[in-house]
């Protein structure tokens, strides 16, 4: 229902380097219920990719299927989307990827998406360090199919009927880690100010890049009692350290807040990501401790979200199968075909 | 007594264990006998399993080109498995002759009366001429090679010249294999009259042919065929074809310059990842595909339906085994027929090719990734075990240096820029094939979203009943495009005016019933062939059963799934079409062939068990 | 200007925005009619979303009894979405009434000058009632329930108990339901001339039936049927079933010593584990079900060959929606025939049984866990969107207390103790059919190893093959032997000799064949009917179609995939059974298949594109 | 071939509790390599088995496919089995256990049965926390399709034919460990000694027991280079603790030997599981502090064995769900069918 959109833009709204208004990111109006989490996080990517001026087209959008599987048609328009099936987007994108190495590739998926149907698929994409940014849209229920709990739901969290889940929750943040995700971050949809550097930053990381986004469902899972509720989220989230994207060009400038302890990550194409530790914080370039702080924050009941685990200079699944560096869809005839000389040598060989 | 005699028509089976070494040997037998200018077919009857299971492989040697496999027994046994003696012995023709390791003597209640035993020595000698024990067993197989060179006449040159080229950057391999050869070849001359009234003699019939398995054809097949994305996961007998694939690519598919590999092939976590891939790869403008067995084909129809609907341009190579379930993983059939022509839920429809020789399993494979393109849906080749994992005599690969790939109807930025509107799904001329785009081509053009719903000319998701009607109506106009666009059947008439009878059969059931109709002559009955290469059915198909009142639908599963899609799409009378189906997981044969056929024209039909066809 | 009139003849149509709470006030007015002794057809188009997309509610009243979807425009549409109020304009008759919130004055443009406009001002009323937004959302619609009320004619009484009812424990929201109800009955009185032509007239033609949907019975037919063990995972339109089986089962299978629970239910990760779960529960002896749709069905072939293959009795009910793929969710289509039939990969066949009621959905669930374990294969409940989740109405579920499950062909330990030797595949009296043994069931004897390859009368691996033939040709004894025990078709001839024409249908197809027939009836047009129940099909299906000249098979999805089966399995002449398909994602309707026949008995068919059926 | 099989006993071979001899236990002749540590984690179920005194009949085998999956048929041959479906045994034994509680349930897998096509259902089966023992025997390859690297191999690690592979092995029992697992633990096929009392330990636990068996190929992956051979991991094995099984009846009379620190956790049916730590052990009651032992020793290069961790209080999955104590395929009508007059009633809230 794009049409009911208003398209009025003030004249003089902020152009990024690409001489695009943030208008250039967006997608039509949602469908999705007002006040789902799903479509901040929407907002937050299209504000990251105008301010790191991404070409809209350069973006492939892929998804699995439910709520937050249909976001990415409300999102960069300008992109081409794929809406593949339930939990099998990871495959999907892995092949795609392999295609055309020169897209930034963004995939959107649920809790149920990737913890249930898709857990087999999403640990192989981590463990492939496939060089993309994979998105859970965390709400602990499966949205679209009404509001079954899901395996990313908290154990004592009350469904809206009131019953109890009694098994643990998987914690996808740890096991990407566990999987050898070289970007593993956590974050809520009700707050941008964390979200917008974190996307920025894993936008900018080359390796599999993970964030596992809280985004209440407000029909199904937003309740007293449920551990996936804007309040209970606000009131149980603890930062691991505060994040902050500093990219390519402004880096001579930038310079650490006085007052405050600072560590900078380079990453890979030359932007920094400049942690302001919270106390008791640790190094996120260090696994073992990463894995720790998740183990001991979950044991006093905190909700740990920032930058957990980064390891900026890993290699990526293309570097690892040795591809050549132009996109293998770009390739014609000349380097595909060996000819028929060649077959008649091979035909030799079988006689 | 009574002694088999024939020269370059005959069958010989070898009995060994599996997991010691003894395929290489057998292959080396067979191959001599091929480069004596003779047509052979060897097959490999090979367990599930990896050692020490009884394990055979079965030589036809036919001057006369009948390639199919014979059955019944064999005229020469090499029992080299003590484990199947008794079974062995059974499988033996009358006047037939049995060579064994006559080492430890054999159980006289083994020993048939109308069978001529050939004794060899050969673990005595083994032990006498090496101390390695790996090399005693290793030996022991190159040694009943060299025997038989002697008992069948076959050149000992072409041994020498195989060996030679087998060991090729190993050539300290080649005097002690030669030497192994030697012993078996003296010990025979030496004890026995040779060569026997069985025996080979050089011909000419093999002209410029080669000898190969299908799946490195296929896999062959889309290296020239511009694979470069592959997704898979190894499954018995599907395995090899990307295996090939990735052999020759990393030698015919490096990038000059920078050395770096023009080609991703991902060994996926499952069947389901694996077509995942290739459904990615596809719809990001790569050639794609997959290949898969039995279970597999089962779990890639969720997917196999999204791309059916969402229009994606993957190939999947389907080397069919014995099925249900996971049936006998290493025993042939074609029972996949339906499975793949319905895969998925709703109304779904698949297009299929089906190779019957590795040249085939070579132009389909290439072919296919045209198809795909053009036709914007899963293009799924059916090939099979017996011709995937078996050594074929097939004619030469050929590959034309004009072919320009047929990347179907893709706009580029150019196009998108003179185009007023696009539309993924509107059907501009007519033949349900709409353009695409491929992801990242233009900044403001072309980008839609790919999904398995229901969705409108412009690929905005709706749920209109007459939306609906309209995209699958003209998947149905697609299909009809495609039956046009496919590969047409081979058709064969006896005379000028067609037969009363036809015979209509696909993929590996062809040698067996071009040998079928030479016996059927014989008897005086008259049938022509139509050879099925794709379906949707070319038009001729349908001609054919027109012109023929009976016709035998000649395939290996057991509930005639060809034949069930014959008569459901070309709205054929079931009573036409005559059911002529063998699986028992060994290849049919012309003997099951001609007897049924002849049996049914004798109306002595009545439902015969294929049980008795299994020992045919 | 023209007013359309009828008494219990009637289609009223609710456009509402979803996720507004409208449905429970729509079911409430079917409800209410009900209740006063109409036969009612509710119907629920909802979107594939969650809030905010227009969403329509069709409820057809008639006293004749005809419950198909009438289809072609309302006589009554209740527009309360602005986003469609144009469409919901267009959707209307001709002298049809068009009730609307006058609060904001509708666009002229939008009004027809054949329309009766019924406005009345619902927000205004709201605003001026009510100070919490959400009670002014809630309650709107219950104001239009009571204008309607008065407008149709409706007793108010009746509706009154129905909201007693409805609030149950919730006393304090009755009056307020109350009030609301009266504020549209007494602004509707004031107002408009009530009743309107149109209307309702208390009658008796529902005797002792009941409301309710398929999903909820079917839920209960499991309860019934004795499953203890469901695995399952959430899709539309199939959820219900596993919800209200728990819903249910939470009440009536408590351990009264322990209040344990006598049932397990688990949600499991996917439709792949969903399947397993039922399949393991099978295994050891329990009565196990699950229940999926569209892509779930494609994602359970590999194990629904390894349940014919190995043999488990298992319990799948299939919720069919449009497919292919996604599809389109939340429509209804009978598309998964075929999928079903031939379920996996090799030579697969899978038993189904189609009800056409939520009696049906209530007795054939019960009676497939008998079917499965006396069969000891999967049983497939083909139910659909348009059954499973509208209310429809229905004789009441009745259960006979001497029914005593069969268990089928199972070995205790004291049978086991006297047999001499067991074999889980010996087909001791030739129906196909083995004796099984659960695990642990005697310390010695009936062990075995249960497993997807083939394998001999006393499940040891082989692959032998004449051991493969012999078990795959048992099996399809097995499955004559289901077309014997499966229910039999419903079947209705018009005279004493059959007529010319018959027409074959099943499932949710027959209401509106039924009603197809009358129509044709009064065209002169002679047909008998069949309803298939079952497939394996029976005898007489067969018969049914040897007894006629011509038959029309009616069925809801584009590849007529019913004909497909009665053609290959019953090796019936194509040309003989007609297609009728109708596959837009709602209902068939009576007209369509009535008019269909016509013309093409006027010989006038041609290729007609159910497009035009869609507005039908 | 079971025939082949000797039969022979000694006469006076030691009998069981329920008087039956290890023969009791067996199984047909394997078909497997020669060598294949398969067959040896089979020799040590059937002495676990017969040591405890399980009567055979009342155990069920499950597995998926692969030659690992194909052992069971070599062990308990008077235990029904059940070869399902490739990587999805973990669904069918919950089934199964669903179906009836009072059975012993061994599920028996590989590398790529468990941690390739099977993770998503392994993950679940162990958050389910089914009471079952699940063994993967992990040789790093694809045994039965001939030699394929899987997805536990060892970064580094070479194929027979010589490539080497580049990406991260997954730790199965890291992850069994972080998904909620109650019972986790690594051996060796060719350490019998420290395998047969983890496994009774396993079968005496109550909940999700894991034991990560590496159990080489002889055929595929016994190669140098490859960090799955028998002699790789001989050299690089370093135990947790050595762990020693104390059934119920001997609790009393057992006692630490001299000179050594012990740990003895009871296990639900009063079993004891007696640790003598070795030097650096932790307690394997403490889960961060197994996740980081086990992350450091890799580090290292080490396997880790023995028991990783334990839990032997935690809920199983019936109890989770509160399904009744008699097993559920044993029921009958009268606890099954509401009866009719209840259907009626349920008629009425349908008018
Ligand atoms: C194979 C398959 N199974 C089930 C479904 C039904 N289904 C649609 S969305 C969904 C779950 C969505 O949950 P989640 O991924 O958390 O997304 P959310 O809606 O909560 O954002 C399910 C089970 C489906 N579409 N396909
Ligand atoms: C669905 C499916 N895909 C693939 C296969 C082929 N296959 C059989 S065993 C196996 C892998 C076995 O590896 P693992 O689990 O490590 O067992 P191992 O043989 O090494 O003991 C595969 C891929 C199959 N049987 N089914
Ligand atoms: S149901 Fe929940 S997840 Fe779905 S759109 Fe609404 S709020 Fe978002
Ligand atoms: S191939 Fe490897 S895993 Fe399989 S049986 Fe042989 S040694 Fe064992
Ligand atoms: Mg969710
Ligand atoms: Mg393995």
């Amino acid at each position: 229902m794009s049409y009911q959109k208003s398209t009025f833009r003030h004249p003089n709204l902020p152009l990024n380097d690409l001489g695009l208004t943030h208008q250039a990111y967006e997608g039509p109006l949602t469908t999705l219920c007002s006040g789902c989490g799903h479509d901040s996080i929407g907002a937050a990517i299209i504000q990251s990719c105008h301010e790191l001026s991404i070409p809209p087209h350069r973006i492939a959008k892929l998804s699995g299927i439910g709520c937050s599987s249909k976001a990415p048609t409300y999102f960069l328009n300008k992109a081409h989307g794929f809406n593949t099936v339930h939990g099998r987007m990871p495959s999907v994108a892995t092949g795609a990827n392999m295609a055309n190495r020169d897209l930034t590739y963004i995939g959107m998926s649920g809790d149920g998406d990737t913890s249930a149907i898709g857990m087999g698929q999403f640990a192989h994409v981590v463990r492939r360090r496939l060089n993309m940014l994979y998105i859970v849209a965390n709400n602990g229920v499966y949205g679209l199919t009404k509001g079954q709990t899901s395996a990313t739901a908290d154990r004592g969290s009350k469904s809206k009927k009131g019953e109890e889940n009694l098994l643990e929750g998987i914690d996808l943040a740890a096991m990407a880690i566990q999987l050898g995700a070289t970007f593993v971050a956590r974050s809520f949809s009700g707050d941008k100010r964390e979200l917008v550097p974190l996307l920025k930053a894993a936008l900018s990381h080359r390796g599999f890049a993970f964030i596992d986004v809280i985004s209440p469902c407000v029909t199904f899972n937003n309740h007293v009692d449920s551990t996936k509720s804007y309040d209970f989220v606000r009131d149980h989230i603890e930062t691991a350290s505060v994040t902050d994207y500093v990219p390519v060009k402004e880096e001579i400038i930038a310079s650490c807040p006085v007052g405050t302890e600072c560590q900078d990550i380079c990453l890979h194409d030359g932007s920094i990501i400049r942690l302001q530790g919270a106390e008791g914080s640790y190094d996120p370039q260090d696994r073992a401790a990463a894995m720790s702080a998740l183990e001991y924050k979950k044991a006093e009941g905190k909700i740990l979200t920032g930058l957990l685990y980064v390891d900026p200079s890993a290699e990526d699944m293309h570097e690892v199968m040795d591809t050549t560096d132009k996109p293998l869809n770009s390739l014609t005839e000349s380097a595909l075909c060996p000819g028929n000389e060649v077959l008649q040598v091979i035909n030799d060989s079988f006689r | 007594m009574q002694k088999l005699k024939s020269v370059n028509e005959f069958v010989i089976r070898f009995a060994n264990v599996n997991g010691t070494g003894s395929a290489s040997a057998n292959l080396l037998f067979a191959k001599s006998v091929f480069r004596m200018g003779l047509p052979v077919s060897p097959r490999n009857e090979f367990p599930s399993n990896i050692q020490g299971m009884p394990t055979f492989y079965e030589v036809r040697v036919s001057e006369k080109g009948y390639l199919g496999r014979r059955g019944g027994g064999a005229d020469i046994v090499v029992a080299m498995n003590s484990q199947s003696l008794a079974r062995d012995m059974r499988s033996i023709l009358p006047g037939g002759y049995f060579l064994y390791d006559c080492t430890k003597p054999i159980d006289p209640k083994l020993v048939r009366q109308d069978v001529n035993m050939i004794g060899i020595p050969i673990s005595e000698i083994c032990l006498r001429e090496y101390q390695d024990p790996r090399q005693r067993q290793l030996f022991k197989n190159v040694i009943y090679v060299g025997a038989l060179a002697a008992l069948l006449d076959i050149e000992f040159e072409v041994l020498k010249g195989l060996i030679k080229d087998q060991f090729k950057g190993k050539e300290k391999l080649v005097i002690p294999n030669i030497y192994a050869l030697e012993l078996g070849h003296k010990y025979a001359s030496a004890n026995f009259e040779c060569p026997l009234a069985i025996r080979v003699k050089r011909s000419d019939k093999v002209n410029n042919h080669i000898m190969v398995d299908g799946n490195t054809a296929a896999g062959l097949g889309a290296v020239y065929g511009g694979a470069t994305v592959c997704g898979w996961y190894p499954i018995t007998p599907s395995t090899s074809v990307v295996e090939n694939f990735m052999k020759y690519a990393e030698r015919l598919r490096i990038d000059p310059a920078s050395g770096k590999k023009n080609y991703a092939a991902v060994q996926a976590e499952d069947e389901l990842a694996a077509i995942g891939m290739a459904i990615g790869g596809a719809w990001n403008g790569a050639r794609s595909f997959t290949a898969t067995s039995g279970p597999g084909i089962s779990l890639m129809t969720e997917f196999l339906g999204l791309a059916y609907f969402a229009e994606l341009p993957i190939v999947l190579i389907n080397v069919q085994r014995a099925g249900p379930s996971t049936g006998m993983p290493t025993r042939t059939q074609q029972p996949d027929v339906l499975a793949c022509a319905y895969a998925s839920h709703g109304d779904t429809k698949q297009v299929m090719v089906f190779p019957a020789s590795p040249k085939e399993c070579f132009d389909l494979t290439a072919e296919a990734f045209d198809l795909a393109e053009r036709l914007q849906t899963p293009i799924i080749v059916m090939s099979d075990l017996e011709l995937g994992m078996n050594d074929h005599l097939s004619e030469p690969m050929e590959w034309d240096d004009d072919t320009r790939y047929d990347r179907g109807k893709v706009l580029n930025a150019e196009q998108l820029d003179k185009l007023e509107k696009f539309g993924r799904y509107l059907d501009v001329d007519g033949d349900g094939i709409c353009f695409r785009t491929y992801p990242g081509t233009h900044p403001t053009k072309g980008a839609f979203f790919t999904r398995g719903t229901s969705r409108d000319h412009f690929a905005v998701y709706s749920e209109l009943g007459d939306i609906y009607v309209d995209n699958v109506d003209r998947l149905e106009r697609k299909f009809a495009t495609a039956a046009q666009l496919l590969p047409k059947p081979e058709i064969i008439h006896q005379g000028k005016k067609s037969a009363k009878a036809g015979l209509i059969y696909f993929g590996t059931s062809t040698s067996a019933t071009l040998e079928a109709v030479d016996q059927l002559a014989a008897k005086g009955i008259k049938v022509d062939c139509c050879r099925i290469k794709a379906f949707p059915f070319a038009l001729q198909i349908e001609q054919f059963i027109d012109d023929h009142e009976l016709l035998y639908v000649i395939e290996q599963n057991r509930d005639g799934q060809m034949r069930t899609l014959l008569i459901n799409e070309l709205e054929q009378a079931p009573k036409k079409l005559i059911k002529v189906v063998h699986y028992d997981g060994l290849p049919i044969t012309a003997r099951f062939i001609s007897e049924s056929i002849e049996e049914h024209q004798q109306g002595t039909a009545g439902k015969k068990s294929p049980l008795t066809a299994a020992s045919r």
